[in-house]
Parts: structure tokens; C-alpha cells; sequence
């Protein structure tokens, strides 16, 4: 991790961080550009944007028409041509209209020009549920975007993190889905320095330490991972929790190290189960750490189903079912 | 009023203060339904000013409210029979009961109980009705159109005489699902009605922001369709030209596209803050000069049909019946947890049953 | 599977195969419609449709205009009334212009609904590599689809199948994504009867028995399969080869049933690797199996790169790689 | 030629026999001018039909031909500059060659050599150059569109005094990114030029299957943009129109629709069997009596400026042209196999070289 210098630090939110970054990058850079429905006057729907239209015009922070393919393809097409554009979709459930410009063009126009074309763009949107959203704006679809050779997947979990990884996904030379857990926007706050640093794509963090079993998540499952391991110590239970921060490219010496530590594996997404990110996990450490494992790997995810609204609480994953996840795979 | 598309102004009977222009008699409605067409207005104003207080009391998550449009949507939804079809919005509340939602239905939707058709499925901006031929909305802009162009299509192949109409706004004639669902209209010459509610924002976005034509029916000629301009806020216009687009569309002659210029006095939604976008004076201006329910009260009223007293008892009955529609609502149980797996598929996988099987031990049911 | 009833049998590829069942189900149920580019007239680039315009007409076979989000969303529209529209991808690469149609509502409505109305559509599409197509009409990209609740996904591997699950797709009451295998679309036969039959969903089939390792895959793989445990006959080794036919629902009987009997398993696919179909039963053999693993779960994929079109047979699945990972496992 | 958009009839100079229906000299264009422009119409062609052939000996998986719309893609090349950017799509190859690629470069393309500064990495219906400015297509019809004005808008938000080009066919105006690209570069005033080929198929869909307009540049005023409707076959109108447009998104006048009506001769692509669908004489209709480059050539004979003999010495030279370059693209190796790996992401992530070790090791390299 680069080391963090400079001494103005300030308890800041998730938003917060967000919007530092942009406007630091925006300030640094001349050719980073925003764009994004609602992100001008409006300042975003969750204020992220607030107040960059007057600093930067509305050349630099551009609303535009609301067309998801019309934002992602005109952020190609900036990228193509040496902007470093970042463009917000407003929930990332409809970044579906967009899709095609996702996985078609910015994944693969490195691979296809034989490297002559790169896009450096950032998608940013909030992702993931606990805010009464219902199936529409509560979803989790990061396997899709990890599914997909050629883009980079970004998802914080605190304020430090959020601002390090984003500038770090500004900065990078190829597109990073960047998902915001929402439902931590404003609840959690952090140490945030005020100047611009970097937390390097494709470290994951330790973010606690523990020797009977390794939870293994990211963005705002993470809090609940700490809430289970809580729960878990009462118990005697010391587990380890990993936040693996990029989700591609992943971590995977991290991933082998707690492995190796602790034996049992619990795996964390707020997505459903079937064909969620986790898989991978579980896959990566089934080919390379199987020695390792004394009992299974168990996942703990949403529900098969589309994300409810009247049922949202018995929807989430919560530190009880984690409990429940470790007590399995320990007492195996 | 001679029913042309493509105008440059928008098409309307009554002036803003509810004279009319012309005779609206020729449209052949009669006294009684004057009156039920302006029950219909303040009942579905009544029915959404209840549902919205239901946020402000913490009981719902979201709510998008009509205020404002409620005659583009009472003025579409009256010329429809019971076969024909609807796909509502996201603001679309207003059509959806008159197509015959009850008000106790909405009020449950929007608290998330077993009373809401769609069980609490959705965050409230629309339940649907199977029997009724409403389709739930989604949250998603602009992707129900191509699907209510496919029911159309399919009314045509199965030979009925229905129709479809289909709602949104003007925001969402920016999405690519606008253009492709108004080419297969017209390809295949379905008989669907494209209602767009142009409110002239879509969250912040002036509709001048949102494209650089200076209306949304002209954009019916990228197509080979017919386009309306209409005044939304005049509930006789929207009804007459949407009557004559449906009946247009039932007699095998092709969709149309619609624009009722109207206006929403409420922000976006709960979630947002107007403040930030709107100019100073508009909505007052809009509230105070072009509210569609006072236009034809004001028409109501120059014809002598309308008197403070019977606007007394129809507002005091109208309350009565939210009231007890509200009751209801608030009875309705939410729905039971494990009914969380029902409806992925017509019937349970053996992974979904897995699943049930570990919710059920945790909550132990 | 269902009892195959009739004595009418013949030779058929797969194309003719599909082409029998839509024709089939089309005489037998009046609602049965097939939309798409070029399916009329032209019979489809792969002729799968070839004459069906001519018997049922323009009002049943749909020649559309080019765009994906038309095909599917009028699907949707078609079957939430009632019909049961079968809608062609001319290329399952192309399939992403439309994914929202397919993602947020065919998966969705049923759910949202509450169980109002349902989706009963299937979208058929020829998909994978070996057919020279480069990027762009090789993909395999079912890992999307899997992950998404509400959608079932299904991928013969022969003739046989591919008729008999065909029908039991367009008959089944949710949609369906069913994709066909074209490199193998005129390469295999088999005997097809004459008559409708189904081959349910949600079974896998045991295509090779064998007891030392347990290598699943589905669709063209299966030859690939075949040919590599051809090769390990001759060194001794007996492989067990499941076809999994159906990707969602899976048949976890099926997988836990061969990985007890092995204790080895290697999974093969076409699509890269991470994050691909086969990191979901990996996991799910981690979760419930891993008591009988004797050694790694290796994963056999594309690699985590587009569609090379020159380098196709580098990146391809072939039957020295499947070897080389059953070592891998066998001598772990 | 007065440059009027939506015009009912295509925009032309030249009659079908290659008189001047007015003075084309008005274009600010001499002798040589015209006789350049002939020289790549017979040189586009040429290399269309050396590449075509090297699927039929089996050496190329695919081909999409240009026969038949080499003036709509010569016309419309040669008014772009140095620094333009040019987005072409799966049968561009012409305005590709007027931009810069070589022959030889295309060859190297179509065998999927080194050569190819693409380097093989896709089915051969276009390779990209950065240094010219060119995006390599992919196969997906459409999707570039919001790109190339995504690259127009930076060139605006750079103020450069750059345009970007847009190419599509009649088929992809059907898909919604037509409609998304079109809204935004109208929006935004980009320096775009969307420019149609319209060809009359997409693969076996008619135009009028496609779409219900009787031409597409009348879409164009969906987006309050211009759109014109010109003689594809006829490279002097082509030529003015694109030049016009140019100028005008130059001087930051906004974006443009060109519709270029043309023809083709192929299938739509090696894979085709256009027999299925095509009406019998058509196809020999427009080959013998509206031919782009004969069409232009008699223009020359009429003024006199070229003869029998100039065109054999022309052809001659063109084919001995060719036949270097296919030898320079022959000599060209395949890409290494380890290669496979490059490009995913700008540095190799440790995935990635753990699988490049993977088949360094299978491949004993
Ligand atoms: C595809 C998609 N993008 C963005 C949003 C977020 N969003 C919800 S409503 C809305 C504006 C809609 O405007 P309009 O279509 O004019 O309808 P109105 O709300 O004004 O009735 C936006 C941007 C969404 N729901 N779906
Ligand atoms: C999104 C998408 N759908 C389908 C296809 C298959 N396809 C390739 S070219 C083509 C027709 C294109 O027609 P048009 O745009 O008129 O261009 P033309 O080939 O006539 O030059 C089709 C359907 C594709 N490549 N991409
Ligand atoms: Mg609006
Ligand atoms: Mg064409």
C-alpha cells in the first residue's frame, strides 16, 4: 500500500472521500471529465458531485440525457481520444441499458486494437441493498462485471479506502467498475488525508486478524463480517476477515495466506448465491489450497431470488447467518 | 378541436381558466361524464396526497408523486376498455386506478403488505394487476415499452381488438429502448398507444437538457408514426386525442405517439430536493394558473354544474373512502418471510427449496 | 428423462434437430411464435428456421428489425400476454443490446409480480469458439445468465438433447436461455425420433462412466471431454464424464453422486475463467463434497482474454489440457 | 447542387451515365482532384476484390465486400483531415484505405498476420490505427456510435477544430444506440458526421422492413439535426455533402446525418447466400447502369480526360500495386501464441501470467 503522507486528516464519510477524490483529480488533471445524469446542478443524486459544476463548468462535469449507453459509450469514446472520463450511473441497477458498451466495447478495445487503444474510464455507481430500494436499486452485480476479461472491479468498504482506490481507478489505464456501497455512504466515517493518495488496485486488507477461521468479503458486507466476528469471539472464535477491496484482479497471496492460517473458509456477498462472485473464491482455493481446507466453504450470500422490498431484512446477509456459516464449516 | 399531429402548440379544449375554446360536446360526452371524469381527477389527487403522507410518517421507503399530471393520466386512462392493456411508469398511479386498482390496493402497495397485488415486491411506484391487464412497472426508464410494443404486436397476431398503452416520460424518450420500441410499433404496425408524460423534468434534467427538439412528438417522425402535442392539463384534450389514437389502433390503423405537456408539483420523489433545479416561480406559476383539477372544476362551474357546496360533499365522501381505504391497507399483514422464495420460477428449484429449508431453520418456522 | 415414445428415428444433425423441434411445437400449439433477424425469408444465417415462413407465415415467424432490445422486450411483451415467443440472437455475442430486456424484466416480472404473470418465453442462439469468428461470434457468456435468479439457462451437447430439451424449454413456464452449440451445429449425430419428446430440465447426463476422476462440462465441451478421456483410457485412467445440460437449475444430485465416486474433479469450459460457470460448482462441490475431494478441483477454461480470432486454437479447451488437469489432480 | 437536408430525392450531381446534371466545378474541385478521386474508386475496388478472394481459397474466415459502395466511402474519406477521427464499421474498409491503411496492412488483416496492426485479433472486417485515427470495429452493428460522439465531445471540450466520422448501415439506425448517439451528439453539439450507408439489406431485411420512414435521413429530425439524403453511388455528391457537413461541424455548427443510398454487389458476407432473398434483376440493374466508378469514369471521358488506354495503364499499375502488398502481408508471420495474453489490461495481471506460464509450459517455449 503506498504510504499515506500528509498530515491534514479529517473524519470524513463515504461521500465525503467520493467527492475529495473527484475534485482533487479534477483539479490535478485537466482532461478527467465527469458525466452522469443529474450530476450537475443537482450535485448527484446522493450529493457526490455537489458543487463540481461551478467549480470545473459544465464541460468538465456534464449532465447528460438519460441514456445509460449514451453515458458509457460517450466515456469510451472521450477515453479513446485521451480524456480520462468518469461516468456515474446513477444505481447500478441501469447500467443494464449500458451493458453492451461495458463488455462489448471498453473490456475489449485494448485486447481487439492489439493495445494501440486503451480506455481509461471509471464507472462509478452505488451498488447493494439495506436502504429500502427493492429490486431496483439494491442490486449487486459485480459478477457480471468480473465475468468480463479486459475490466478491472473496485468496490471500498471506508471512506480511506473509497478515496485511495478511486484515485488509484482514475489513475489506471484501464476501465474499473467502481461500486459504492450505498447503504454506508454516510454511516461509516474514517480518517480521510486531504490530499491525494493512492490505495493500489489489486491489494486486498486484512482487516482483522484471527486464527480459527477466515471470512472472506467486500464492500458493505465487510461490516458484517466484523459484527459476526464480534459475536464470534464471545464465543472463543477468533476469525479473520480479508477485505479483498479488487475483485479483478484479485488478491489471490492473500487469499492463500488466511487460508493456509486458518483451515475454514466463509465466503461473503450480498449478490445472490448461484453464480455470485464468491464462486471464484471458493473456486481459486479449491484448485490452489485444497490442502488447507479441513472443512467446507461455505457461502454466505442473498437469496436466489430478485432483491424484495417488503422482505429486505430477511433478504440480507447478517452476522447471525455468518455465525451460523462459521459454526458449520468449524464443527465439520 | 381538429385532432392533427405534429402541431407546434399544444393541442386543448379548455383555456387555462376552463372556458372552453370550442364546443367539447362534439367529442360526445354529456353532463354525467363531465362529472365523473372531474371525480376521477380529485379522487386520484386524494388518493395520492394520502399516499404520500405515508413517507412523511417514516411508513414507506419512497413515493413519486402525480400532483399536477393527474389529467394527462385520468384523460388517458378513460378512453380504455377493460381488455386493453396498460403499462404504467413510475408515475402512473393516476391511469392505474382508473384501469380499476383500488385506492386500498395502492395504499398497501405503498406499505408493503399482503393487500399490494404484487406483495410487497417493489418499491412503491406500482403494483399491476393480472385480472386487470396492468403490467407492474419496474423502477428501469424506457425498458417497458419495448415489452408493451410485444403485447400489441401480439393483440394483432392474436386478431383482438384491444389495445396497449404504454407510459413515460419525457426523460425516457432518451433511452435506446425508446427508439427501438417505437420502430417495432410502427414496423409492424401494432396498436399501441406511447403515452408520454412530458413533465418537462426528469429529476433535474430540463426536457430542453434531455434532447434539442422543441417537442417529444416530433420524434414520432423518425418513425413513420403519427405524433400528438396536447395540453396535459386539460383533461378534455387528453381524453379526446387519446380516444382517437385508440381508436385508430383498434381499427388496425397503427400506434401513435403522444405528448401531454404537463407539469409535476411534487420533486421527483421523496428522496429528492426540487429546490436545487427548479426556478424560482415556475411551479407556483403552474400550481396557480394550469392545475388541471381546478381547470375543469372552472368548466364544470361555467356550465352551471358545479357548485362549493357539492365540491364540499364530493371532497367529504372522497375523504371518507380514503379513509377506509387506508384501514384496510394498514390491516393487511405484511407478507410472511418465507414467502421470499415464491414466484423465482413457477415452481421452487431444488436450490430455492435448499434455501427456504435454511430460512425456515433460522427463523425456526 | 422422459420415456422417448416413437419408432420414426433418424440420423439428424444438430441443426436439424432444433429445426424439428421448433416445427414440432409450432404445429402443436398455435401460440408458439419465433422472432428474429433474418429468420424468415432467409431461413437464418444458419438455416435453422429455413421454410418455417413459408408454413406458418409472417404473423408466426417474425423477421425483425436489427436491433436485440426490440427482440426480447417484444418477447416479454408477447409472452406476459400469452403467446410462447421463441426469439432468435442471431450470435449470443449481439445478445447484450438487449441484456436489460433479459436481466431486469424476463428474470424479474414473475418475482415482481408476485406471481401474476409469468414469462414463458425461450431465446435460442448459437454460441462458443471454433468456428473462426474472432470476438465477436465465439463467446460463451453463460456465467451472466446464471447468476441472474429468474432466468434458466440450458446447453445441449448433442442432437438428441438439443431436440428434447428445446421442447421442454418452450413448454416450460419461465424463460429459458438456450444456447446451441455451433461449432458442433452440423459436426454430430445422432438419432432423433420423429415426434415431440422432452428431455427434462434440471438433469445432467452421464455420458461416460468412469471411476477415477469426474470431469463435468456441458455443451461443445463434451466431445472435447470425450476425446481426453479417450486419451487417458489408453494410459489407464477411467474418467467420468458428466454433461450437465442444464446450467440453471443445476443437477447437484448428479455432481455429488460422481464427485463421491471419484473423489476428483476437473471442470471444463469454454468461457475464461474467472468468475466463468464453472467457479459455481467448484464452489458448490466445496460446499457440499468436500469430504470425499482427494485432491484439487482444477478448472479447464478459455483464457481470461477476449476471443483471440488468429489465435483461436491457443485459446481454445482441448483434450491435452483436460489431461494435463486430471494429472494434475490425480497426482496431487 | 443547392445542399438542402430531407430532401425526397437523393442529393446528386451526376446522372446514372455520368453527365454532370451542373457544373461540379462549383465543388472548388480540378482535374486532377476528379482524377484522384477515380484512381482510389478503382483501388478500393481492387482491393476489395483481392481480399475476397482469399476467403474463397479458404486463407480468411470471413468477408464483408464494399463492391458497389466505393463512392459512398471514397466521397466520404476524402474530405477528412489529417487529425480526424474516424469510427468504421464492418464494410469501411475503403474510407479506411483513403485514411491511410495500406493494402498491404489490410491484407495482413484479412490473413490474420502480423502485419495487421491489429495483429489478428479480429474477424477481418477491420483492423484500427491509432496514428491515423482510426478505431478498429468490432463486429457488434451499432454500438460505436456513442462512442464516435463521445470522441467528438472531447474534440469540443478540447477545442480542437476536429471532427469525428461515424459509419453504420441502413440496419443499425434500427438499434437503440443510434438513437442514444444521435440524441447526445445533438445535445451536445458534437463535431460528429453520422454517416449511413445505405445499402438496402441488412444481411436479408430490406430497408423497408426495417424501418416504416421512406428514408433514414428524415430521422435525423428526431434530434433536431440535419439529415441528408444523398446519391451513394454518385462519389461528387457524396463528396459535397460530407464536405458541407464537415465544415460546418468544423466550425462548430453541430452534428449531421448522411444517408448515402447505394447498393451491394456481394453477399452480405462470405457467409451469405444472397440468392435467398434477393429479387431476381436487381442486383444486375444496379451493376450495369449504376455503377459508382463507372458512373465517375464516364464523367472523365466526357470532359475528356481519360481514355482506353489510361485505364489499362491504370489497372495494371493498381494490380501490380497488389500484388506487393499481398506478398508483403504473405510474408507477414502469424502472432506468437504466447501473445494471446497481451492487451487484456495495459500490464499482465498475476492471473494472467500464471496462465501464460500455463501454456509456455504445454507449449514447451
Ligand atoms: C434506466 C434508468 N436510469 C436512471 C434511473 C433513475 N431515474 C429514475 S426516474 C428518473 C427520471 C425520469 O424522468 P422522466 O422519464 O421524465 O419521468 P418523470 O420522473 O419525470 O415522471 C431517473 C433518471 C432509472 N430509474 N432508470
Ligand atoms: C448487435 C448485432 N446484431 C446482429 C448482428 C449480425 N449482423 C451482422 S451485420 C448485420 C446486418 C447489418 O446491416 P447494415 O447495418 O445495413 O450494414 P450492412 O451489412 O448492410 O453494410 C447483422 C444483422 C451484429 N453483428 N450485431
Ligand atoms: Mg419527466
Ligand atoms: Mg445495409
Amino acid at each position: 500500500m503506498a504510504t499515506v503522507q500528509t498530515p491534514p486528516q479529517t473524519q470524513l464519510t463515504m461521500v465525503q472521500a467520493i467527492r475529495s477524490a473527484l475534485l482533487e483529480e479534477m483539479e490535478r488533471d485537466q482532461d478527467v471529465v465527469i458525466l452522469g445524469e443529474d450530476i450537475g446542478v443537482r450535485g448527484g443524486v446522493f450529493l457526490i458531485t455537489e458543487g463540481l459544476i461551478d467549480k470545473f463548468g459544465p464541460e468538465r462535469v456534464i449532465d447528460t440525457p438519460l441514456a445509460e449507453a449514451g453515458i458509457i459509450g460517450a466515456a469510451v469514446g472521450m477515453a479513446l481520444y485521451g480524456l480520462r472520463p468518469i461516468a456515474e450511473i446513477q444505481f447500478i441497477d441501469f447500467i443494464f441499458p449500458g451493458f453492451d458498451l461495458l463488455v462489448t466495447e471498453a473490456a475489449k478495445i485494448r485486447y481487439r486494437s492489439a493495445g494501440q487503444f486503451g480506455v481509461p474510464m471509471v464507472i462509478r455507481s452505488p451498488y447493494g441493498g439495506g436502504v429500502r430500494g427493492g429490486a431496483y436499486h439494491s442490486q449487486s452485480p459485480e459478477a457480471y462485471f468480473v465475468a468480463t476479461p479486459g475490466l478491472k472491479v473496485v468496490v471500498p468498504s471506508n471512506p480511506y479506502d473509497a478515496k485511495g482506490l478511486l484515485i488509484a481507478s482514475i489513475r489506471d489505464p484501464d476501465p474499473v467498475v467502481f461500486m459504492e456501497p450505498k447503504k454506508i455512504y454516510r454511516a461509516v466515517k474514517s480518517e480521510v488525508p486531504a490530499g491525494p493518495y493512492e490505495v493500489p488496485l489489486g491489494k486486498a486488507a486484512l482487516v482483522r486478524e484471527g486464527k480459527h477461521v477466515s471470512i472472506i468479503t467486500f464492500g458493505a458486507m465487510v461490516q458484517v463480517a466484523l459484527e459476526a466476528a464480534g459475536l464470534l469471539a464471545a464465543d472463543g472464535v477468533e476469525a479473520e476477515i480479508l477485505d479483498l477491496r479488487t475483485l479483478q484482479p484479485y488478491d489471490t497471496q492473500a487469499i492463500l495466506t488466511t487460508v493456509a492460517k486458518t483451515g475454514h473458509v466463509v465466503l461473503l456477498q450480498e449478490a445472490p448465491r448461484i453464480g455470485g462472485y464468491c464462486a471464484e473464491i471458493a473456486a481459486y482455493i479449491a484448485e490452489h489450497a485444497v490442502e488447507h481446507l479441513e472443512g467446507p466453504i461455505v457461502r454466505v450470500a442473498g437469496w436466489d431470488t430478485a432483491f424484495p422490498y417488503a422482505l429486505e431484512k430477511v433478504y440480507m446477509p447478517n452476522a447471525q447467518r455468518v455465525v451460523r456459516a462459521v459454526k458449520k464449516t468449524l464443527n465439520f | 378541436m381538429r385532432i392533427e399531429p405534429f402541431t407546434d402548440t399544444p393541442l386543448s379544449i379548455l383555456a387555462y381558466d376552463g372556458t372552453p375554446k370550442e364546443n367539447p360536446d362534439s367529442l360526445g360526452l354529456g353532463k354525467d361524464d363531465y362529472l365523473h371524469m372531474y371525480r376521477w381527477l380529485v379522487f386520484v389527487r386524494g388518493v395520492d396526497d394520502r399516499g404520500y403522507i405515508l413517507v412523511r410518517q417514516g411508513r414507506a421507503g419512497f413515493y413519486a408523486q402525480i400532483a399536477g399530471q393527474e389529467a394527462a393520466q385520468v384523460g388517458s386512462a378513460l378512453p380504455l376498455l377493460k381488455d386493453d392493456w396498460m403499462y404504467p411508469d413510475h408515475r402512473s398511479q393516476g391511469s392505474m386506478l382508473v384501469k380499476g386498482l383500488s385506492a386500498a390496493e395502492w395504499f398497501g402497495h405503498v406499505l408493503g403488505r399482503t393487500l399490494d397485488p404484487t406483495q410487497g415486491r417493489l418499491m412503491p411506484h406500482g403494483p399491476g394487476r393480472r385480472d386487470l391487464h396492468i403490467v407492474p412497472p419496474a423502477s428501469t426508464v424506457g425498458n417497458k415499452i419495448t415489452e408493451a410494443v410485444g403485447t400489441a404486436m401480439a393483440q394483432r397476431i392474436k386478431k383482438r381488438k384491444e389495445i396497449t398503452i404504454c407510459y413515460m416520460g419525457d426523460g425516457a424518450t432518451s433511452e435506446g429502448d425508446f427508439h427501438v420500441g417505437m420502430n417495432f410499433a410502427a414496423v409492424y404496425q401494432a396498436p399501441a398507444l406511447m403515452f408520454v408524460q412530458n413533465n418537462q423534468y426528469a429529476i433535474s434534467m430540463r426536457t430542453d437538457q434531455q434532447t434539442r427538439t422543441k417537442t417529444i412528438a416530433e420524434k414520432a417522425r423518425a418513425y413513420g408514426m403519427p405524433g400528438y402535442f396536447v395540453d396535459g392539463n386539460d383533461v378534455l384534450a387528453v381524453y379526446a386525442v387519446t380516444k382517437h389514437c385508440a381508436d385508430r389502433a383498434r381499427s388496425g390503423n397503427g400506434p401513435s405517439l403522444i405528448e401531454a405537456y404537463t407539469y409535476r408539483y411534487g420533486p421527483h420523489s421523496s428522496a429528492d430536493d426540487d429546490t436545487r433545479y427548479r426556478p424560482k416561480g415556475e411551479l407556483e406559476m403552474w400550481r396557480t394558473q394550469r392545475d388541471p383539477v381546478t381547470r375543469m372544476r372552472r368548466f364544470l362551474e361555467l356550465r352551471g354544474w358545479w357548485s362549493e357546496e357539492q365540491e364540499q360533499r364530493l371532497q367529504a365522501e372522497i375523504k371518507a373512502q380514503l379513509a377506509a381505504a387506508m384501514e384496510e391497507a394498514e390491516k393487511s399483514p405484511p407478507p410472511a418471510p418465507l414467502t421470499v422464495f415464491d414466484h423465482v420460477y413457477e415452481t421452487l428449484t431444488p436450490h430455492l427449496a435448499w434455501e427456504r429449508a435454511e430460512l425456515a431453520a433460522e427463523l425456526g418456522v
